[in-house]
């Protein structure tokens, strides 16, 4: 493939997609000299078909599920629906402004609306704000709301999240922006948290625990009502990171095993799409304790129709989290994509997503490779470790996960979780068919293979992508951040 | 259901290799009292001619006249092409570039896209995206806090004339960290912030001054006299300011003798549809000593092993995934698509297309308040230097007005008496390139009428 | 002017180069009396945004509610899926594959589709798309007469039971050539033609027999006997059939003992929108002994140096590009993007995805009809085998009827007295899948209601 | 690249797109046995996104003028603006059913309306009807025009079409089409006509000329005034093949040198996408002469708005070439590309499409490439033909066309018009930066430059497409036509 250039690079001065401004210049004589610009900003000078070409050779570039298999643990990379996308971009939708009053957009709040139930119903919560922007801001919406509950009981000596080793780093990460200290609890030998250490752990100071079930392990928790019980007679919290929810969607659900809060990453489990890095969209689900604090907006239904709650309904709110009401266009597809599964769909997806991870965990093992829990069943996921790989081989994790690429397959997540020495978690989805399970496996094995007769020759990969191993030491050092005009 | 691809014959191919008998027994570690809930308010799934069915109509019936509402979301022209190239599947459908050598199309886009905002902020950096304006403001809140490392206080001047939802949105989100937000009183006679009312604050331990251009009034602040300001007091400058209006309005890396510190705000107008409120972006560039505090995704340009050029995520260690609990952010997933939107928006218009642009917003909005200022019962409530914003003042509360001339398809603009009741009777009104002259007239004619009936 | 990237410095540069001083200079080899004639009748150019504007009106007033008609184009659902990929500017913006080897894409799409329509047709072959239906109708009768090497008198047979917009585009086509279109008349009580009929020509010099399948009236035909009737008298046959059909019905290859030799039709079923009558596209099926004398482009698969798969274009002698004047056909451009459509629709449809678009088409209008000759005043003007159209006759003239439903936004059928003044009171009714319980009470309500009042 | 495997090799039975078809099946059981179809067809048996992932790996595998500089002499790949998708796709635009009545349709029938307008003034021509559905099916409905019109007066001895030698092959088969015979005319040195073959060649049975201007050659042909007043004379009349009209938008109008009939490439000219093939759009304007025999459906304007003309209001008509209005979609996207162009655009495509050619030319030259009729000024195209380099380094017009591919280039029309030995017919088109141009030009030299040095290695291109070089022969031999199953 031939390296793209910049578009900066393609730009002539005085050359724009005249089709795309005004024709002709209005006057700005009447902002006093003082407030204006003085030299014009340095953007790229190009006609519409450079742009057109340029973006499109550029995104050829890419790997994505319409274009490969792409088994990335935790991250829920399955199917994208073509009419979610078609849907939520309707005119109607598109062109409504958000301060527009409600009564002209009751069909985008009945969707709304109907989402949030929906959402609720398949948590087990007792009401959902769909405001958050991804799964970390949900996250933080609920720590914070832990906190606002315990701050309105007066309860202000609480001062610490557990937050499990295993856990991702938005965990601690939001914990610590709630202005909490952050205490990690180890995960046992069987793949569940460390339930001595955890006794140990929670007390007066506990203001809450982040959990995730199926844990970023990839094995359910089978002992959530013990900690559930334990945490909530310290006077503490749960709060469920539902970032693995596609693999219980409909088998179990979060409000009965006891947690206080939950934030679904309808990115994820509803297959809103990912986007080279979002937009996704974080609903948080509040059970009974903390239904006050739920953030704004929130939509409403009555006898006139859909309404926005604010603070107003909402009193004790901890408030709102962006200026309008979060990313609203995710929602729709995330509804879309709900009412095409339906209820039954719900719970095919969690079992076929959670068939699909077990079947390749057996296929990987029965092929040599060692699975972390292999005595647990997988949830949507499982880990492998290519410690033996490393160690006899001279090959990493990172180099299979780079090889894999050459050979048609996006890397499973790598060196996460921490604990897992040269882990791959792997996540297949379920809407990837055996046929391309069978492959991936065989690109394991033909990797390994080839690592046998020239273990060189697989850390040398990739081979055939766009570019070769990239220099990360260089580009953190030499810090090249921005097109730095012709001299650059 | 509709999008598994599992055959019976995999089915039983596949618990066989498994070794287990039925895809329940692989739930069979869930304690049993919590299996199987059922899901009766959940409606059962429908095809996808159906649900664009109930879309298409729902949609239909969200179908407005013309807008005249600003107030931090704008309806402008988006090029075609720009939404045709970004839903691609293999920019719609990838994850954050993770890998590296299998994302150098978005990664490549996410450098032109930083140097693009970065040029149009006269900054030395941009990050990748943050959620959108509201937010990005709270994440520039605490990003100064710990990129100066004078300052204690944990103390921020915020101008009563920025965006209040902004406002709201980091109280919410920085409130937690002990960080206090104080009010600067803006003059009320010309709806920006006189800058010898900082005298006030001369001399005590301020992290960060907050300066919106335009500021929420669509008027434009003395940015140069504040910024001065600042540095004079050890504060950093985080300017909250409209993309659009920086083709032709002093950027933040310009302001004062050195410029601001932080620049930061809502990316929609570059290529975003108004969508109800999002998804957007924020956008945030710093100076080139504080990239190291910025929160969120940064891309670098490198070389592989064989020298040619390439890109890849850099300076991970301020994120989340490294450095947990020390993470300068909690941000993970954060806004790629948009962005991608945004760079080719950029890139169509270039500089002279976006002053084109902005030049006609500035004065198709002056036009309307000429004549709507004509109106009997209507009146200019700041009048100085503006963008593409102007309040106006009714003889009359508006929020009734607004909700009458709604009713007749017309977005009349924002009701300011929402956050401040000396502003009841106050609208701001916005008029961007896309309004016709026949829009502007259904509005004149629509507020004439409405006014000329007895309070 | 819009889409042009020259700046005044390239201009420069390129007339130097080339050695003029002007770009007129360029143009001085027209005779002057005919240069520049000006263009007072084109309107000034606009842009985007204003285009968009107008364009968004117009579609607006074009939108209408239920459809009841079908008469050659069909309202079914299209997956979302087949247009965003479809769109994807390598397929849109490709010319014809003439450089196999940078064409892959479009020639192995074109493959797989001959696969789908020969399997969907039960024929050996297909070529890559025609115009439409009716011009396919067209190209079927000149390919029928070529082929049967026979047959000298370039008489062709076609039942009056066939689209006679269909028919009137085959005129048009053929009858430069001396080829004859005899009519056969149907049984006017039945809607079919009894086999009896041809009976009539037995042991003449017939070049073809086409068999429309369902026929203009929404009914199956005796496909069978009319097949073997052709075969014993020398005659090729050529099917006209509609596509989602033949997910259900006996296809053409399977028709009587040895099938039909030319299956051609609209392809519009298949993923296309109504888009107000085009761009549709016609397929072409074929037995493999008449591939040599088929119109339009043919993909073969092939290998390269290496002994890889690929694909090219095939059998170009056939064509004008390499033939002239002797070529099959004077077809050039073809609809190639109709066909990418399509092949997507099939590929996510499937045969069991079909069979039960097909059978909910023909239930929907078996329950439409049934209720609709409920009314008083309506009846069923042919009984017997039907697919997913059927005949019904008012007590009184259609055309003002249709009308004056399409008024109230329902498009009650198609009048059928525009063809035959005999079948004046009749409307052609069509009810696919996607019409809903409530668009039928729609429907049943408005006729009701307007039959009612006297004629 | 990797090899993509077929639609049908992925499949498995049973499996299709669950979310597109009704959920149960409707009964058939009221048509008789006999008229069932008894086997299932064969078709793919995937999922939802097996479809949308092949059939966007298979997309990138084409060269499009979205990806890489295309310049197809006589096609006129230039930009195709994004906004005509777009807005001939808006739902108003394309949920209407071709039969609903004219009073439901006035946006769209404006549209056309204007387009007829906008092509009647840009051609000289009298009127325009939209219905032909591409170039050819336009040549055929003027021929069979010009046989109406002699018909109608009687004069049925007219036998005889003539053609020049470097005419489309469309041209012929389209005479032959209507019932004529061909006679060819030789081109003249010079590029124009020769005159005194034509001479010889009028006569009593000619029933008209088809002309290409520019010609098929890249050049203006000169006399073509008197050519018209020869052919006039002798009572032939004259057809205009636009599809070289790009290169005299608005500079010079064919009604105005004498033609009584032309087709307009709206898929050329004016940017409508080519689509892999199709679909295009050979709109017709005529003439006078040809007014009455006009094809049917056109669009009327009168009082009342916009209607369908029919056989009743245009009773002479030739007919209709389609059961509708044609390619009706196809020409909404030339509608808006006519009005973003505007008058002054339209002068400017020509003048720039023509600058652009020329330079391209020059630079050819200057380089040392030999271009055909280099004392001419070319049209929007010019020929280049590589005898010299056939003869003395070996490598044909195919070879370079083959390893032009491999350096990012559509290759030039090779090999047509038949005339010129070893050709290359270039358009670069006024969408095209200098910067491409150049890089055109580069890459001619290096593979000149390759060709020095190895012959062989140019002969053996393309290396870095998705497949070498096909074995046609083999295609056209053993007849491989469709997928024939897990046999197959
Ligand atoms: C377990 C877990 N928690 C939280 C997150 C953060 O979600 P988001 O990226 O939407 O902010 C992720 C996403 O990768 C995750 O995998
Ligand atoms: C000179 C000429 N005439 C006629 C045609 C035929 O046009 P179409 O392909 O639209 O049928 C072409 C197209 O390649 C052409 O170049």
């Amino acid at each position: 493939m031939t390296q793209e250039e910049l578009i900066f690079d393609l730009g002539r001065t005085g050359r724009y997609a005249r089709a795309q401004a005004p024709a002709t210049t209005a006057g700005l004589s009447d902002i006093p000299d003082a407030f204006r610009r003085k030299r014009r900003a340095t953007l790229p000078e190009v006609s519409e078909l450079q742009v057109v070409r340029h973006y499109t050779r550029l995104s050829q570039k890419n790997f994505s599920i319409d274009t490969h298999f792409y088994p990335l643990g935790s991250c829920t990379m399955k199917y994208n629906p073509r009419a979610c996308n078609s849907l939520a971009m309707l005119p109607g939708f598109l062109d409504r402004h958000p301060h527009a009053p409600d009564s002209t957009g009751q069909g985008f709040l009945a969707c709304l609306w109907e989402l949030q139930e929906m959402l609720a119903e398949v948590t087990g919560m007792r009401s959902v704000s769909l405001a958050p922007m991804a799964g970390a801001q949900g996250e933080f919406t609920g720590v914070a709301m832990i906190r606002a509950y315990h701050v309105a009981r007066g309860d202000t000596e609480r001062t610490e999240i557990l937050v499990p080793d295993a856990a991702h780093g938005t965990n601690p990460a939001t914990a610590v922006m709630c202005g909490y200290k952050v205490r990690e609890i180890p995960t046992a030998a069987d793949g569940d948290v460390d339930m001595e250490a955890l006794q140990e752990a929670v007390g007066p100071q506990t203001a809450g625990i982040m959990l995730t079930n199926p844990s970023t392990v990839g094995v359910f928790e089978r002992r959530i009502q013990e900690i559930a019980a334990l945490v909530h007679d310290a006077g503490g919290l749960l709060y469920y990171d539902g970032a693995n929810l596609n693999a219980i969607l409909g088998k179990a659900r979060p409000g009965d095993m006891g947690f206080d809060v939950i934030h679904i990453n309808l990115h994820k489990t509803f297959s809103t799409p990912h986007g080279g890095g979002g937009p996704g969209a974080g609903a948080v689900g509040v059970g009974e304790r903390l239904l006050p604090h739920i953030p704004v907006p929130q939509v409403g239904h009555d006898d006139n129709g859909y309404h926005w709650r604010g603070e107003d309904e909402i009193p004790q709110t901890i408030g709102r989290l962006s200026a309008f009401m979060g990313n609203a266009g995710v929602l729709l597809r995330a509804y879309v994509y709900a009412r095409m599964l339906g209820s039954n769909g719900m719970v095919r997806v969690a079992e076929f997503a959670t068939l699909n991870a077990n079947y390749l965990m057996s296929r990987l093992r029965a092929e040599g490779f060692q699975v972390w829990l292999p005595e647990r069943r997988a949830s949507h996921e499982f880990i492998v470790s290519l410690k033996s790989e490393a160690k006899e081989l001279g090959v990493t994790a990172g180099d299979f996960a780079k090889r894999l690429l050459d050979l048609g397959y996006h890397a499973p997540t790598a060196y996460f979780p921490l604990l897992v020495p040269e882990c791959f978690l792997i996540e297949p989805t379920e809407t990837e068919t055996r046929d391309d399970l069978e492959g991936f496996v065989q690109a394991m094995v033909t990797i390994r293979e080839e690592a046998r007769q020239d273990k060189d020759f697989v850390k040398g990969a990739p081979y055939n992508m766009p570019v070769r191993r990239l220099d990360e030491v260089k580009a953190a050092k030499e810090l090249d951040l921005k097109w730095q005009g012709d001299a650059g | 259901m509709p999008f598994i691809p599992h055959t019976d014959e995999d089915i039983r191919h596949m618990l066989a290799e498994i070794g287990v008998d039925s895809v329940n027994a692989l739930f069979d570690e869930i304690p049993e009292d919590l299996r199987d809930p059922g899901l009766p308010r959940v409606p059962a799934g429908v095809s996808e001619m159906e649900i664009t069915r109930v879309m298409n109509e729902r949609a239909t019936g969200d179908t407005l006249g013309p807008c005249f509402v600003g107030a931090g979301a704008y309806r402008h022209h988006v090029p075609a092409a720009v939404w045709e190239v970004t839903t691609r599947g293999e920019y719609y459908s990838a994850y954050t570039p993770y890998q590296a050598e299998a994302s150098q199309g978005t990664l490549q886009l996410i450098y032109e896209y930083q140097s693009m905002m970065a040029g149009l902020m006269a900054m030395d950096a941009s990050n990748a995206s943050l959620y959108d304006g509201g937010s990005a403001m709270a994440e520039a809140v605490l990003m100064a806090v710990r990129a100066n490392r004078k300052s204690k206080s944990g103390r921020i001047l915020v101008p009563d004339t920025a965006n209040p939802l902004y406002c709201d949105a980091t109280r919410t989100i920085v409130s937690n960290q002990g960080l206090v937000l104080e009010s600067v009183p803006s003059d009320p006679s010309t709806g920006v912030v006189d800058p010898a009312t900082l005298k006030k604050w001369d001399g005590e331990d301020i992290a960060a001054l907050v300066v919106p251009q335009p500021n929420w009034f669509g008027r434009l602040e003395d940015a140069a006299a504040l910024t001065d300001w600042a540095r004079r007091n050890g504060a950093l400058v985080i300017a909250v300011v409209n993309p659009t209006a920086m083709a032709v309005i002093t950027p933040p890396g310009e302001w004062g003798e050195q410029g601001a510190d932080i620049a930061c705000g809502e990316g929609q107008p570059l290529g975003i549809p108004l969508s109800s409120g999002g998804p957007y972006f924020g956008f945030m560039c710093c100076r080139k000593a504080y990239v190291r505090q910025m929160p969120g995704r940064i891309v670098g340009r490198t070389v592989d092993l064989e020298g040619r050029t390439g890109y890849t995520l850099t300076l991970q260690a301020r994120e989340q995934h490294i450095r947990r609990s020390k993470a300068t952010s909690n941000i993970c997933t954060n806004q790629g698509l948009m962005v991608t939107a945004a760079t080719m928006y950029l890139a169509l218009l270039g500089a002279e297309g976006l002053e084109r642009v902005a030049a006609q917003c500035h004065d198709t909005t002056r036009r309307l308040t000429e004549r709507l200022t004509g109106i009997d019962g209507v009146s200019l409530r700041f009048d100085g230097p503006y963008f593409h914003e102007r309040v106006i003042e009714l003889d009359r509360p508006a929020e009734p007005v607004f909700h009458q001339l709604a009713a007749q398809g017309v977005l009349a603009g924002y009701p300011l008496g929402r956050h401040d009741k000396r502003l009841a009777n106050a609208l701001l009104v916005c008029a961007t390139e896309t309004v016709t002259e026949a829009d502007m007239d259904r509005y004149v004619d629509a507020l004439g009428q409405a006014l000329a009936r007895a309070a």
